[in-house]
């Protein structure tokens, strides 16, 4: 697509995608040419509408994607030199990349607590540092901490997102994948969320790529962004750019001018611009 | 390129919600059903007729019964076979004891019998789910075969429990000559018993599944396969958007088993000329819920697929193994051989399309459709 | 704790003044435990006919059980639910839709092997009265399934959904998948429409959009709509009543910008900012 | 293929595999290994050469049907006769081979009353039907117990298969229990019989019966004997029938079948010539349809007996349509005027494999006699413990009577007129 | 109620329990499957079959058997360790290693190893060479591609080749050694080939593909074995004993036990194991456990070889009561009800479900059913009291809960 892409790929970005095409059900082309990388130790999202492939994206890259009848048709997906489609999802783990998938997908019969140490199924360093780090993340959620023998199935949506997020943490990855994290959360824990995704980037070197829809936050959290359309990257750049961006701030920050708009007084009207056309 | 939608609009919803919205399905499913009637009859052939044709459409006819209640209703159920029997002993004796009546009317009445028999069996539908329910019908299954094995009656007192087709006419005694309804002797066809053409079974067959199959087509693109379609997808979120779960289910049970009731009727009447209860055991139930899942869970074509893959495909590699295995194999080696293909290819199938047959012609139309566009 | 009167409606940025006079649900003491875990704790509130209601809360505060009490799907230990001054705590879910209760739930819950057309006809059900004979023979239940088409046809073309009319909801994208799940709802023709965070996971056009819909639902058919959103913009801008759970027990219960403001709602849920 | 081979064709609706896959691979292999002989060492049957085409029925009545349906128009006049080998799919193929004037020999299971050649022209349940093995098998309780007058008042249980083949022989016990006055009570095991605790413990324990009458199939068999030997009741007084009496049924019971005695209308064993023959000509050619240790078996010689059978009625037939391939009408003529005697049993090299038998249009079972044996858990081997004791005709002809007439009236079928029991055929 | 009386109820009801117990014994297998990954194994009763064939015809098969497959697994094990040889040689190790294991040992392994099973399956004569071909390649092939590595494929042939050369005495130890790494085999055959790329499937697409695993299994086992009834003496008296007048056999006692061990194992492993969790995840949520890094393939291959085993020792059980044959495999059908009504998820429940089927069906069938309805009740009593049973717990009575929540 555009240069800064293209030479990317060899200056040592952590996870590089090549402009992959993504086909589910053998008919339904989802991707449509999609390029980005993650430099180590960075915070990439992706930004972009309801079904622009995001979910899509993330679930190409943790090769999520075979489990659906999905599949990477086009292109290449690096990881450290190495080819994800060579992998399975649990080699990646492994090797460090963890996702956090829409929609929760906690282990209903299993209790919270449960749910969080098979998030540490891969680890193996030992007992102690695992149990260290189910308190990290009690303490990030003391809600689930009240709920730790409650079975998953039954506790509320924003619960299971936590044990989802948390689940997550528990396998101390080096990549994590997050696919809209702070859905369903209570605002402060919003706030939360994004604190500890800064926090284990600053003192673990965590790499993230994250998929919000949350944009104002998910822009001030992160170092880089990509926009995607339809299943194709419409912009990318830093950022602070993108957050100055008029286009960016109209559609998704929803500031035009100074002044945020009340809900109540929105009209309705499709406003969506066709970025391609 | 010549299998497209493009330039058929709809102008009503009412051309839209046809059973088959594209021309080139209507003229083609006229056309298959026209072959259907004419050809086989023409060509006399009784092999094709009786034990390949006859036994799809029976078992076809079975299958979609177990479809509407599993493949819409979502209700797994292991007791088709029972339901079947119903039908069967119903109608048997239905013909023995009450010879007036036109054949297509017992079956009817037999396929209510086993309705009835299927609400009852259905009712724990309500508290128990997925494979526990699935488990739970057997007890239908066997309970109803013991009571058939074991109650004379059913079976006229025939000592080894077999209950044989007498002979039949179409329209019943009435309509002999001298009748009430003598008026009908003429077309008033023998369409069982010894001496019954099998032209004129076949077509008796063949009416009845074109007829329940269009009307459980009706049945499934309106109201009530909607309501079992949610009960199946999801039964909590039905029940809250206001569709009564038990009632659902339980209509879902009669549905299913009038089908299965008068797939067995037309076992013991068209097809094969008497059955005793092995007819209807555990393997013929479990190989009707084989039939639906091969064929497509929820689709009406799907069942008669899935039949046709069930059915056919044993007796298909028994004479690719004559023709070619002979001498060179034992009996054995290629029975075993069989066995293994034929569980080969289920597992195949299910590897490149786990929703069935019927998914997979959906596909190769779509792509038809697309053609020569590759997505 | 009591930190609003709920004769006192005020609106909030607008320059409508919403005046409502009668209450068309009233919730009265209701408990709910599972095992150790209380759920609801006395809470009550009362829903005035014609307004939008907001529940509000951290997360795991009870406000899907309040809903599920409503909806007949839980069943509460104690206290009593009202409806239009009838008392219907012990009516079952199906009774309840029946009564004109439509929801949308948290974690979607639609039908997934079904296109979004027959999702939304599912709505249809509680409307029909064809039975399954006249069905199986096609013709007699001709009119009524037009009849319910083209109610649909009007649902879909207001939510702004033709372009997926056939497609399988299972593989709709998420936001579209809750609009295919309001629009379900609202085929019901529901008196009260039960909205379980119908706006997360959306992103802020779609977000505009989704409220849009709700305001102009609750505008032109007078229907009340019960919210649950985590989006504290959303709920300020079109709530007209807004009750605040926490660990089951209500917190508060009042116009929006009382809510707002109340020392206890920001200590539990809002923060400080 | 050369215009002067003829050949006579033979459906062969085999199981080889399934629960009863031991039944159906030892009789189709005994029989084709005799149909083979034919071919080896005699170049056919009077020239015309036999050729057989296995289909695959698993012992499933439908598949049986289709199979039926599939070859019965093959070969140059179709096929000669079928043999179903199961009492279900006999019943499946009765009216169709009727219509189709295809012979069906059930022989020694199948419908009873199809030994009524009136009503039933083309079922021939060869040798003993189940009625009359039935009544052989009172004599020959009656005689361990010193006369069939001591019968009063003993008490017999019959243990049988809840099917069409396990239900079969309920009237004629019944009826025999009402004339020697000896009590019976029928004992049910439902298929495939795996399980027989309660059954056995009712038995040995509360019914405490004299004899057991075994009449299982397949996995039943052994089943029967291990649980009567944990409830204690003698092997020696349970008597099977014989789809309960082979080496595949006794074998797995171990010493638990020990003493346990079977009926049968041919012995076990591979000493006769034309046995012998069979091994050195057929196997030896390997050409062989089973594993030689089988050579021999209960099932195996079933088969042998049911090659004779076939083989000498097709020469019966030749006889007087000439050397010719045989159509179905002509086989039954075969059938129906054929007349095994002990010289030509002795002439084939079966000396005692089988006892004569003679067939008639009416009669179309032939009412030979049955032989009992006991199983020798130690050698292995099954030994006779009687002579050829004959059936009561006297019981069974005015049953099959009865119920072939109610079969008949049911279906509005005239008898074949001009004949009368034992009267020689048009 | 006289003395009599009650020790005949009590003689029944002890029977009753026994047999029960060995309905668990098939349950177990079903139970573990399910549990493990929510399948529901239609193909157990197979598995019990070919287990307890393997086993029978190995302590049956002539002195030329042992030897084609011993020296085949010296043979397989000299290439296997070439292989490995050239991999460490070479000095761009991962590579070599990619390379030898995706052409040098794989691509050649598998066409010979189906010419060579079809061949087998084929020519009748000389069986017990066949046979053994069969068993030392299918051992080997799985084991290459479960394992990756031929190191391990070499140390278990040689393995192989010693047992086969082993003298007679230790005939049946060496047959069930045998017999379990078959059965491994086959399990790891049945990961790659039927689940691997059913991953993430309906339950019931999944149950159906176990019906096409069942036949193919049926095929293998009666035509790599054969079709004959076989007799199976494991050494244990089926001898009954009195105690106050109620007759118990020892052998019923035996399988009691084995039981009893299998099950404790299991319900500790699940419980109380990292393993055990992780499977029960995996029956949760097939993409959740691959998404934290649950290696599903080696996940299903642990549990279907546990499932290989427990039927291996169901089948050994079952088969020295009644004899090796195929019926056995229709044993699956008697556990149905003992996991309905113990609960799809519980390995005691199989046990308990077990004691209460086969009292139930045993108690009825001489009470009620002989004296009043003319017997053959067992069949359905069981099912009918699992359909009773479930109304008031859907869930049988130790599985568990069946989560509905919106
Ligand atoms: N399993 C599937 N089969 C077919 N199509 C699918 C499947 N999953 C997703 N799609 C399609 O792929 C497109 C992209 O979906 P995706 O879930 O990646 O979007 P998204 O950007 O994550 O949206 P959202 O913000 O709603 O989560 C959508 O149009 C959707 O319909
Ligand atoms: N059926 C149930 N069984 C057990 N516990 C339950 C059940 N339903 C709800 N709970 C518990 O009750 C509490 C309230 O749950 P609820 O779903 O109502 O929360 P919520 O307010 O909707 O939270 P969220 O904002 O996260 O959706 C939670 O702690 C949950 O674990
Ligand atoms: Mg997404
Ligand atoms: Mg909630």
């Amino acid at each position: 697509m555009n240069e800064k892409q293209q030479d990317a790929s060899t200056n040592g970005a952590l996870i590089s995608v090549n402009n992959i095409e993504v086909i589910y059900d053998r008919v339904i082309l989802v991707l449509k040419g999609v390029s980005l990388e993650v430099p180590e130790k960075g915070i990439v999202t992706l930004l972009g509408a309801n079904g622009a492939g995001k979910t899509t994206t993330l679930k190409a890259i943790s090769n999520l994607l075979r489990a659906e009848r999905g599949e990477v048709t086009k292109g290449s997906i690096i990881y450290r030199g190495e080819r994800v489609d060579a992998m399975t999802p649990s080699e990646l783990v492994v090797r460090g990349v963890t996702q956090v998938m829409e929609g929760r997908h906690c282990f209903e019969h299993l209790t919270v607590e449960e749910n969080l140490l098979t998030g540490a199924y891969t680890r193996r360093d030992g007992r102690a540092a695992i149990q260290a780090d189910l308190e990290l993340v009690y303490e990030y959620f003391p809600r689930l901490k009240e709920r730790r023998t409650g079975v998953a199935g039954y506790i509320s949506g924003g619960e299971q997102q936590m044990t989802a997020v948390g689940r997550a943490l528990m396998a101390k990855p080096t990549v994590i994948l997050l696919d809209e994290p702070s859905m369903g959360l209570a605002p402060t824990l919003v706030e939360e969320i994004f604190e500890i995704i800064k926090k284990l980037n600053e003192n673990e070197k965590v790499t993230i790529l994250l998929a919000e829809q949350n944009t104002n936050m998910a822009l001030r959290y992160s170092q880089y962004g990509y926009i995607l359309e339809n299943g194709r990257v419409v912009m990318d750049g830093d950022s602070s750019d993108l957050l100055q961006n008029e286009d960016v701030k109209e559609f998704y920050l929803g500031v035009s001018g100074d002044k945020r708009k009340s809900f109540r007084n929105v009209k309705h009207y499709r406003r969506r611009k066709r970025w391609l056309t | 390129m010549f299998y497209r939608e493009v330039g058929q609009y709809k102008s009503s919803y009412r051309a839209d919600q046809a059973i088959f919205p594209i021309t080139n399905d209507r003229i083609g499913v006229m056309l298959i059903l026209i072959v259907a009637f004419v050809v086989p009859p023409l060509s006399g052939n009784q092999y094709i007729m009786g034990p390949i044709l006859t036994q799809l459409l029976v078992f076809g006819l079975a299958a979609l019964g177990l479809n509407l209640l599993t493949g819409y209703a979502g209700q797994v159920s292991l007791g088709s076979g029972g339901f079947m029997a119903v039908g069967a002993f119903g109608c048997y004796n239905l013909v023995l004891r009450l010879p007036e009546i036109p054949i297509f009317i017992d079956f009817i009445l037999a396929g209510l019998m086993a309705a009835a028999v299927g609400i009852l069996f259905g009712i724990p539908s309500l508290r128990i789910k997925g494979f526990y329910l699935a488990v739970a019908t057997l007890a239908s299954q066997f309970f109803l075969l013991w009571i058939f094995d074991h109650v004379g009656w059913f079976t006229n007192y025939d000592p080894a429990g077999v209950a044989s087709a007498p002979t039949t006419t179409l329209f019943g005694s009435l309509a002999e000559e001298g009748g009430v309804l003598g008026f009908l002797a003429p077309i008033n066809v023998l369409v069982s018993g010894p001496n019954a053409t099998p032209e004129a079974k076949y077509i008796l067959t063949l009416s009845v599944v074109v007829v329940l199959a269009l009307l459980a087509k009706n049945l499934v693109r309106g109201m009530t396969g909607r309501a079992w379609m949610a009960i199946r997808d999801f039964d909590i979120a039905a029940e809250i958007i206001g569709i009564r779960p038990l009632r659902t289910k339980l209509l879902a049970f009669a549905i299913s088993s009038f089908y299965c009731g008068v797939a067995g009727a037309l076992y013991v009447f068209t097809y094969v000329g008497n059955a005793d209860t092995e007819a209807f055991d555990l393997i013929r139930s479990f190989t009707i819920l084989f039939m639906i899942i091969i064929g497509g869970l929820g689709s009406i074509m799907g069942s008669f697929l899935g039949a046709a893959f069930i059915v056919l495909l044993p007796p298909f590699l028994n004479i690719l193994a004559s023709h070619f295995g002979e001498g060179t194999l034992s009996g054995a080696t290629l029975a075993n051989l069989e066995l293994i293909i034929f569980g080969g290819s289920i597992v195949f199938i299910l590897a490149v399309e786990p929703q069935g047959i019927a998914r997979m012609w959906q596909i190769a139309k779509e792509k038809l459709r697309q053609w020569p566009f590759p997505y | 704790m009591d930190t609003a009167t709920t004769t006192d409606v005020q609106t909030y940025e607008t320059e409508r003044v919403r005046e409502f006079t009668n209450f068309i649900l009233e919730v009265e003491g209701i408990f709910v435990s599972f095992g150790g875990v209380k759920a609801l704790q006395d809470v009550s509130f009362t829903v005035y006919e014609g307004e939008i209601f907001s529940i509000i809360g951290p997360n795991g505060a009870g406000k899907t059980s309040m809903l599920n009490v409503i909806s007949g799907f839980y069943k509460a230990n104690a206290g009593r639910i009202t409806y239009q001054g009838n008392d219907r705590t012990k009516a079952s879910p199906e009774q309840v839709a029946r009564m004109g209760f439509a929801r949308t739930f948290q974690n979607i819950a639609l039908f997934k092997g079904m296109s979004t057309l027959d999702n939304i006809m599912t709505g249809r059900i509680v409307r029909v009265k064809n039975n399954f004979l006249k069905e199986a023979f096609y013709f007699p239940a001709q009119p009524q399934e037009d009849a319910q088409r083209e109610y649909v046809e009007q649902i879909i073309d207001f939510l702004e959904i033709q372009s997926i009319r056939k497609t399988p909801v299972g593989k709709l994208p998420y936001g579209l998948q809750k609009r295919v799940e309001l629009g379900r709802a609202l085929a019901m023709e529901p008196k009260i429409l039960l909205l379980d965070e119908p706006m997360a996971g959306m992103n802020l056009e779609e977000k505009e959009d989704m409220a849009r819909f709700v305001l102009d639902v609750n505008d032109e058919f007078g229907t009340t709509v019960v919210l649950i959103e985590h989006d504290m913009g959303v709920v300020m801008d079109i709530s007209d009543h807004v009750v605040v759970l926490d660990h089951g027990e209500r917190i508060a219960h009042g116009v929006p910008d009382d809510v707002r403001t109340n020392k206890d709602v920001i200590r539990a849920y809002l923060g400080e900012h | 293929q050369a215009q002067d081979t003829k050949e006579q064709f033979f459906p062969a609706l085999v199981y080889r595999t399934g629960p009863y896959a031991a039944g159906g691979s030892g009789f189709w292999g005994g029989m084709e290994d005799y149909m083979a002989l034919m071919n080896l060492r005699d170049g056919g049957v009077n020239g015309v050469m036999l050729k057989w085409e296995e289909c695959e029925t698993a012992y499933n009545s439908d598949r049986g049907v289709e199979c039926y349906e599939r070859l019965k128009n093959q070969g140059e006049r179709g096929a000669t006769v079928v043999h179903p080998l199961s009492t279900g799919i006999t019943y499946r193929l009765i009216e169709r081979a009727t219509t189709d004037k295809i012979p069906l020999i059930s022989m020694g299971y199948g419908r009873t009353d199809a030994s009524n050649g009136k009503i039933f022209p083309w079922v021939f349940p060869l040798i003993t039907n189940y009625w009359s093995q039935n009544t052989a098998k009172i004599k020959y309780i009656g005689m361990q117990e010193g006369g069939m007058e001591n019968l009063k008042g003993k008490k017999i249980a019959n243990l049988h298969h809840d099917s069409s083949y396990g239900k079969e022989t309920r009237p004629v016990l019944e009826k025999q229990a009402e004339m020697y006055g000896f009590e019976i009570r029928h004992y049910p095991v439902a298929h495939p019989g795996l399980d027989q605790k309660a059954a056995w413990l009712d038995i040995s324990r509360r019914y405490k019966p004299d004899w057991v009458i075994l009449r299982g199939w397949g996995v039943m068999n052994p089943t029967a004997l291990k649980e009567a030997a944990r409830t204690g009741f003698s092997a020696d007084r349970i008597v099977g029938v014989w789809w309960s009496g082979a080496e595949e049924d006794v074998i797995p019971a171990g010493k638990a079948a020990d003493g346990y005695v079977a009926a049968g209308f041919h012995p076990s064993g591979s000493d006769f010539p034309l046995i012998q023959e069979i091994l050195d000509i057929v196997h030896g050619a390997g050409k062989g349809n089973i594993s030689p240790q089988r050579v021999g078996t209960i099932y195996y010689n079933r088969g042998i007996v049911a090659g004779i059978v076939t083989v000498e009625a097709m020469r019966t037939a030749q006889a007087k349509f000439g050397n010719i391939v045989l159509s179905g009408e002509e086989m039954r003529w075969g059938l129906e005027n054929l007349s095994i005697s002990a010289e030509r049993i002795a002439e084939l090299g079966a000396d005692g494999l089988m006892a004569p038998l003679s067939i008639s249009c009416a009669d179309h079972e032939g009412g030979g006699p049955v032989k009992f044996s006991r199983w020798d858990a130690a050698s292995k081997q099954w030994v006779e413990v009687t002579d050829w004791i004959p059936t009561d005709k006297s019981i069974v002809n005015s049953m099959i009577m009865d119920s072939s007439m109610a079969y008949a009236s049911e279906k509005g079928i005239d008898p074949r007129s001009g004949m009368s029991m034992g009267s020689d055929c048009g | 109620m006289t003395l009599v009386d009650f020790l005949f109820f009590v003689e029944v009801l002890v029977g009753g329990f026994l047999t029960g117990i060995m309905y668990a014994l098939v349950a177990i297998g079903l139970v573990l499957i399910f549990k493990a990954s929510s399948i529901f194994n239609f193909a157990q009763g197979a598995l019990v079959l070919f287990g307890a064939l393997t086993f029978v015809l190995l302590t049956e098969v002539a002195g030329d058997f042992w030897a084609w497959t011993g020296w085949l697994a010296v043979g397989l094990a000299a290439a296997a360790g070439i292989i490995f040889l050239l991999g460490r040689m070479n000095l761009d190790t991962t590579k070599a290693k990619k390379f030898s294991e995706k052409y040098v040992l794989k691509l050649p392994l598998y066409i010979t190893a189906v010419l060579l099973v079809v061949l087998a399956l084929f020519v009748d004569g000389g069986q017990n060479m066949w046979r053994g071909v069969f068993v030392t390649l299918l051992i080997f092939l799985m084991l290459t591609t479960a394992v990756k590595s031929p190191k391990w494929a070499m140390g278990v042939l040689l393995g192989l080749a010693v047992v086969s050369f082993l003298g007679d005495g230790v005939v049946t130890y060496r047959a069930l050694a045998v017999s379990l790494v078959i059965v491994i085999g086959l399990a790891i055959a049945i990961e790659r080939i039927v689940l691997r790329p059913m991953v993430n499937q309906e339950p019931i697409i999944l149950f159906m593909a176990t019906i096409g695993l069942n036949y193919v299994i049926e095929g293998i086992a009666q035509g790599v074995w054969d079709a004959d009834v076989h007799a199976l003496d494991i050494g244990i008296e089926d001898i009954p004993f009195e105690v106050y007048g109620v007759y118990v056999s020892q052998f019923d006692l035996f399988a009691g036990l084995i039981a009893a061990i299998l099950v404790t194992a299991l319900a500790i492993f699940f419980q109380k194991t990292r393993v055990g969790r992780a499977l029960r995840a995996v029956a949760d949520d097939h993409q959740a456990a691959l998404s934290v890094g649950i290696p599903l393939k080696n996940i299903w291959v642990v549990v279907w070889a546990a499932a290989g085993i427990v039927a291996l020792v169901a089948g050994l059980m079952w088969g020295s009561k009644l004899g090796v044959q195929f019926s056995i495999s229709l044993l699956a059908f008697k556990a149905l009800p003992v996991i309905i009504i113990g609960g799809f998820t519980s390995i005691p429940g199989a046990i308990v479900g077990g004691l209460i089927v086969g009292a139930t069906e045993k108690l009825f069938e001489v009470f009620v059913g002989i004296p009043f309805f003319g017997g053959g009740t067992e069949n359905w009593t069981p099912y009918m009291l699992g359909m009773f049973f479930l109304m008031f717990r859907p869930q049988g009575l130790f599985g568990e809960k069946i989560i509905e929540r919106v």
